[in-house]
């Protein structure tokens, strides 16, 4: 049977190429046709993209929904019309309509990181620490706040937080300015939480601007090549970051739709660990980057 | 020769017209008639707008906030209906809302023609301002998460079917009527030629040239609401983050219509063959399963290419 | 009928003042011609009675009552209807909509008005008939030559049946026999009792059809007399004061002996001109005369580069000049100042100083560093020279009045030095005095070798400046005359055809 | 009176200082020099780009494509070094992907002038069509992921200090006092506002009108690609997403500059002010802690008020 599966993502990024790259390979050990599509972020073009694939005919939909609620006439559209539809990384409000979510809280996310900051602030800096973070409220407001919440929440377990403020900075080069210019404002800043992955870079990159390394620390999301350079970098910038892993993610998204049209039994709810990467174990950090390596 | 005089006077239908033969045999699932009314029901809400892009662009204006404007009126008819709905239940607010958008969008739309004619403000710069405010003031209404606060049965206005038919093909179709007779048959509709083709003529000749500039840019600001609470309707929320991108492009299915930037010249017509040319192009590219970083190349390309041809055929007309 | 009253009527724009304290009495149905020579404020008293600018101060009154025009559509509404200076026509719309601009007919099926299109296309057909003008109403104005552009703005004004006509400089793109078919018109108008008002630098044409003359300088009332009791002498007196005019000295008759500095053969560009071939010497002044669209500037401009011609030779200085092109030409010591100095002869928001050396530059500036010294003699000489009237020739050139700004076109010209110039219609809305000094400059420029080509459609100017006249007629060359020995009727008549 | 007429003189001028002075009392942090440096360093890119984009709107055009060009140099230059690095070594690499990323985007500004001039091709659409190209095409360079092929010491160019001053500073003042030079000193700065002020007439008095307004656009080319360069150094990498959206706000800074938008008119002195003025606000609404929704609003009424304040008093000045 020649199985068409369409897997959409909302961002491009090296997140979302990842998990790209999962579906394919599980596409191609299925003999599955994959469509790729990118929803740009905004609920329109999802829509249009989910009604194109339907009148397609495809047989599955792999998804990492827009909104939680946004998401849903559409998924039911194509609920209506048979096709299955899994979401991963993010999911909607209406559990009737997947057959499957497969996804790393976004919570544990921060959670993790907040796990390495607690320590570090017990241990590094005597229990007290002026906190940043640098979030995407205005991009994606949901998980924005899932792992800047979730971070803080674990940190504060290792002492006092001053959050000293609390900004929005998703790409590199933004996240260098605004990062630079909490630097400058907050000459006491101890530690800068950055929930994506352009954050994390562009923290890094103002700390060393700034010169301040040794005195503001790092901590992120996402483990990409270069965020795993940082961590074994000696400059002692970023400590830690918690990887999702998007490729076994983006796998087992399209495993479990093809299982699902094939009229198999799926799992409701697939839970894919995050892995927490601390400077603290530089031989875990080495490790996850030869797997790094061995997925180009 | 017969082909080439059609080619002359109808360069971009007979591109349209190749481009869907092309893709009847390349893609699947292109020329059923399922697909076929989705990629009506996409163009919709940019058809719309552009209908209001058409006059304000041929009045000799511009108007970049449409994008926002967008989210922005999902995001009051949203917040509206759920503040309205313990009271009057959901559908007189949600009626309420839409309205209310559409007197806003429409009012910031005479703010935005005053500043012209009294402080000579280019509207692309005001506009571009009300780009980010308007984007900022929907996440404040919204305070970042989508509001939820439809009836289930919302959704006809943007996904229902009427006669078979997508239901907002419905109100596509009657604002296309309405603008063409403005256009064609209005003094209002010939002011708009004349105040971009020429303003001080057009001042000369007792036009009132901000109240027809003004008039444009209100009622793009109408239909861009309308725009705004059918996305609602399909995503049966308010969200912020609706549209983002929208005004660049509205303004090329506009121009790839040969409605010329500077004003004075261009027809409805054109708009909407161009806003079919690029609805078809996603759709097509989607079906062919075109990869994001082709697409972008491709989409790009093909709008210069349409613009391109043209203009060649224009500048060879004029020798 | 229309008795137009001024009181005190004022208008400043900064320091400048335009129109200073202006009261005086225009008669019904008579009309009214209004002198002064350039920058006087005849444009802006037509601009504040046809309520395109408001007074600073003072009042008009109509038929003894006070109007306040808000704009030009509270003006139409009092019959008050203007030709004005430069033209105002929508270049994209045809010509039946832009008679109709503003006003278009409605008519109404079930209940909804819509535009009567066969309305505005046969009566304006009808209205072109009866000006006996053949000019489709369907065609774009754009593709009409300026001459006809002016001939469908008085085609509109005639439209609205107007009780106060105002025209300002309507003949200035007219040649005689569209000013004759005018001058017809607005007979039939006086007649109707329409009272009129009427600005143009032609000292002749007043005796055609003018009742009074009204004179301002500076902005301030000279005076009014009525034009049967008075002289040419006395009118340019009351015009210029005490002021000294130019006038037209010994023209050097140079010997026809010079080597051409330009040969032009078959020269061909359809369907505006065919196989033109003439030679022009240095120093000489060449005139071209014709009637509207007989197409003198299609040529210059196609001599110049701007529109390449089809086929024919342009030989400058004895070498074919291949593929011309405006900066090829300038190259090879040519200039041109255009007949429509707003569209292409001037920089608007530029200053004086940077119009009066945008075409020197390469001279200026020969490894492209331009500083202010090397610009500023070419500036002040053309000031000087010219007197061009500039309260610093830093301000922007569109606030100079349309004859100063003219003279900057010339003057930016003058400033490369060049070995041929071609004028075309030099003089348009040039004062008396100024153009004077024009053609003084005209005479002393090809006195130093300068070959010039000199195109206007007043032949009068032709016969008075110029060593040779060639006579162009439906883009054919049909003859040549020499004007020490033609009289005005004899060129009128070769540029008129045999019928 | 003095201040009148000096606030008449220089209004953007006046009210930058006057923001300054708001700052420095309200803004925690803002007076120190190490912020003063860090707007700097913060302001270099955008405005080494807004210098560029001066030159092409006084020549009459504009240029949208300058966000993905970004992106795009950034993206060429870290794939040309990985490419090359085995056999050359890191810097001779960089330089090269560096110059690469000059020469197209100074050939993308050439095309885009061949067009204007041999088709009449609206700038403001090709660089349109061109904004979405790159943007494939540094995602196809990339494949998606970021280049990480830049070594440590690379970040020097983007963030390093050169007596206590960010080095990119110096390419920006360097960048500006060329472009000063251009534009006051040589025919070329003469020509650019003749061909924007009056095509026809510039053509007339033999100005080379296409080869002036060619000449800025890949002038600005040079200048993205040199901004994509210092990106690159900054966040170490070539990321398909750097400075998506800039195109929007290089023109705002130009525009509050007292550039006109139509052609003809402009400083480089006032885009200096108007990149500042946008710099200042970001850095300060930063420090202050302004919420991202409500930074999007100010923001975009700001722009929308220091225009307004121009013409507003440019208006006045008229009557
Ligand atoms: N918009 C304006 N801004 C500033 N000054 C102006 C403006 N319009 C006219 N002026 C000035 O007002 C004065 C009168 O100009 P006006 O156009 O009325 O003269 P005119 O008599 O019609 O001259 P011409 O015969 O050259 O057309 C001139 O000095 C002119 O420079
Ligand atoms: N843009 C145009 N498109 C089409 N035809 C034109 C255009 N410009 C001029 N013509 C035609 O070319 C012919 C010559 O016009 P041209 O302007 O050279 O005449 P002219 O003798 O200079 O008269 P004037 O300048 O007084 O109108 C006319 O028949 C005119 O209608
Ligand atoms: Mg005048
Ligand atoms: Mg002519």
């Amino acid at each position: 049977d020649d199985l068409t599966v369409a897997g959409i993502v909302f961002q491009q990024d090296q997140f979302f190429r990842t998990i790209q790259m999962g579906m394919q390979a599980a596409a191609e050990e299925a003999g599955a046709t994959l469509l790729e599509g990118n929803s740009d972020s905004q609920p329109d073009k999802e829509i249009s993209l989910i009604d194109t694939y339907i009148a397609r005919g495809v047989d599955a939909i792999v998804i990492s929904p827009v909104s939680g609620v946004a998401s849903i006439p559409p998924l039911a559209r194509a609920k209506e019309r048979g096709i299955h539809v899994v979401t991963y990384n993010s999911t909607i409000e209406d559990d009737s309509i997947p057959v499957s979510y497969l996804n790393s809280q976004q919570r544990d996310l921060g959670n993790t990181t907040g796990d390495m900051a607690a320590a570090f602030i017990r241990d590094q800096l005597g229990g007290e620490a002026n906190v940043a973070t640098l979030g995407f409220q205005a991009l994606l407001p949901e998980i924005s706040a899932d792992r800047v919440d979730g971070f803080v929440e674990k940190a504060e377990e290792g002492g006092t937080l001053n959050i000293v403020a609390q900004q929005d900075a998703w790409l590199a080069e933004d996240a260098v300015q605004v990062a630079g210019d909490i630097i400058t404002a907050n000459p006491d800043l101890n530690i800068i939480y950055a929930a994506n992955e352009g954050g994390t870079v562009g923290a890094v990159q103002a700390v060393r601007n700034a010169g301040k390394q040794g005195e503001i620390f790092v901590f992120g999301v996402d483990g990409t090549e270069q965020l795993v350079g940082f961590l074994l970098d000696e400059d002692n910038v970023l400590q830690g970051v918690t990887a999702q892993q998007p490729f076994v993610m983006g796998q087992m998204a399209v495993q479990s739709a093809i299982a699902a049209a094939r009229g198999e039994e799926v799992e409701q709810t697939v839970i894919v660990p995050v892995l927490g990467l601390s400077r603290t174990d530089q031989a875990g950090v080495e490790e996850f980057q030869d797997y790094l390596r061995s997925l180009n | 020769m017969a082909l080439a005089g059609l080619f002359r006077r109808y360069p971009m239908e007979i591109i349209l017209v190749a481009m869907y033969l092309y893709l009847v045999f390349a893609a699947p699932g292109f020329a059923t008639i399922d697909n076929q009314l989705n990629i009506l029901r996409n163009i919709t809400m940019m058809g719309i707008i552009a209908f209001g892009m058409t006059m304000v662009i041929i009045s000799g204006e511009i108007d970049l906030s449409v994008g926002s404007g967008v989210a922005f009126s999902g995001c009051l008819t949203a917040w509206v209906t759920r503040e309205l709905t313990p009271f009057l239940g959901p559908y007189p607010s949600i009626a309420i809302g839409a309205v209310a958008a559409m007197v806003a969008l429409a009012a910031i739309g005479v703010f935005t023609g005053k500043l012209r004619q009294h402080f000579n403000m280019p509207t692309f710069i005001t506009t571009l301002g009300l780009l980010t405010v308007l984007s900022g003031a929907a996440n404040l209404i919204t305070g970042g998460f989508p509001i939820t606060s439809f009836p289930y049965e919302f959704s006809f206005l943007g996904s229902g079917f009427l006669f078979g038919i997508p239901f907002p093909v419905y109100i596509f179709v009657a604002v296309f009527g309405l603008v063409f007779f403005l256009m064609n048959y209005t003094s209002f509709g010939r002011s708009l030629y004349a105040v971009g083709g020429n303003l001080e003529a057009a001042r000369l000749s007792g036009i009132d040239v901000w109240k027809t500039k003004t008039l444009a840019l209100a009622l793009t600001g109408v239909f861009t609401a309308i725009a705004g609470v059918l996305i609602a309707s399909q995503i049966l929320s308010g969200s912020a983050s609706a549209a983002r991108g929208w005004e660049l492009t509205v303004i090329s299915a506009v121009i790839i219509g040969g409605t010329s930037l500077f004003g004075g010249k261009g027809t409805i017509r054109g708009t909407l063959i161009g806003v079919l040319f690029l609805g078809v192009i996603v759709n097509g590219m989607t079906l062919l399963n075109v990869s994001e970083y082709w697409q972008l190349v491709v989409r790009g390309a093909l709008i210069i290419g349409a613009v391109l041809m043209n203009h060649m055929l224009e500048t060879q007309a004029r020798r | 009928m229309a008795t137009v009253e001024t009181k005190d009527l004022s208008k400043t724009y900064g320091t400048v003042k335009a129109l200073d304290g202006v009261s005086h009495v225009f008669e019904a149905g008579r009309i009214h011609a209004l002198m002064g020579k350039n920058g006087s404020g005849k444009s802006t008293l037509v601009k504040m009675l046809s309520g395109v600018v408001e007074p600073t101060r003072g009042e008009i009154r109509l038929n003894g009552e006070a109007v306040k025009f808000r704009g030009p559509a509270d003006a139409f509404a009092k019959g008050v209807v203007t030709v004005h200076q430069e033209l105002s026509l929508v270049a994209e719309l045809s010509v039946a909509e832009n008679v109709f601009l503003g006003r278009l007919p409605m008519n109404r099926t079930a209940g909804i008005a819509r535009i009567d299109w066969s309305r505005v296309y046969g009566e304006t057909r009808a209205l072109l008939d009866t000006m006996a003008v053949d000019i489709d109403p369907h065609t774009p104005v754009g593709r009409l030559s300026v001459g006809q552009q002016q001939i469908i703005e008085i085609a509109k004004a005639m439209s609205f049946d107007p009780a106060l006509l105002l025209l300002d400089e309507p003949t200035s793109a007219l040649a005689s026999k569209e000013v004759e078919m005018l001058f017809d018109l607005l007979r039939v108008l006086r007649k109707r009792g329409v009272t009129m008002m009427y600005i143009s630098h032609r000292m002749s044409e007043l005796g055609e059809i003018a009742d009074t003359v009204t004179v301002l300088r500076d902005g301030k009332l000279v005076g009014a007399v009525e034009f049967d009791a008075s002289s040419n002498e006395e009118i340019i007196d009351m015009m210029f004061g005490s002021v000294a005019r130019a006038h037209r000295p010994a023209r050097a008759t140079r010997a026809k002996t010079a080597a051409p500095v330009l040969k032009v053969r078959g020269l061909t560009r359809e369907p505006a001109f065919r196989d033109i071939s003439f030679d022009l010497a240095a120093g000489e002044v060449l005139g071209i005369a014709g009637m509207l669209g007989a197409g003198r500037t299609e040529l210059l401009r196609a001599i110049f580069g701007a529109e390449p011609p089809d086929s024919g030779e342009i030989i400058v200085d004895g070498a074919t000049v291949h593929r011309p092109a405006p900066r090829r030409m300038t190259n090879l010591g040519i200039g041109y100042t255009p007949e429509n100095r707003k569209e292409a002869g001037l920089i608007q928001p530029h200053s004086i100083h940077a119009n009066l050396s945008l075409a020197s530059l390469p001279q200026i500036a020969p490894r492209g560093l331009v500083t202010r010294a090397a610009e500023t003699p070419g500036v002040a000489r053309q000031v000087e020279h010219l007197e061009i009237k500039v309260g610093s020739v830093d301000d922007p050139v569109s606030s100079l009045s349309g004859g100063n700004q003219q003279k900057v076109v010339i003057g930016n010209w003058l400033n490369t030095n060049p070995k041929i110039l071609f004028y075309d219609e030099p003089s348009r809305g040039v004062d008396v005095g100024a153009k004077q000094q024009i053609f003084r400059i005209i005479w002393e420029e090809a006195d130093r070798g300068v070959g010039a080509i000199f195109v206007s459609t007043e032949l009068e100017e032709v016969l008075e400046v110029c060593d040779r006249i060639l006579v162009m007629r439906e883009g054919n060359l049909v003859g040549e005359l020499d004007p020490t020995n033609t009289t005005l009727t004899e060129l009128y008549t070769a540029c008129m055809g045999e019928s």
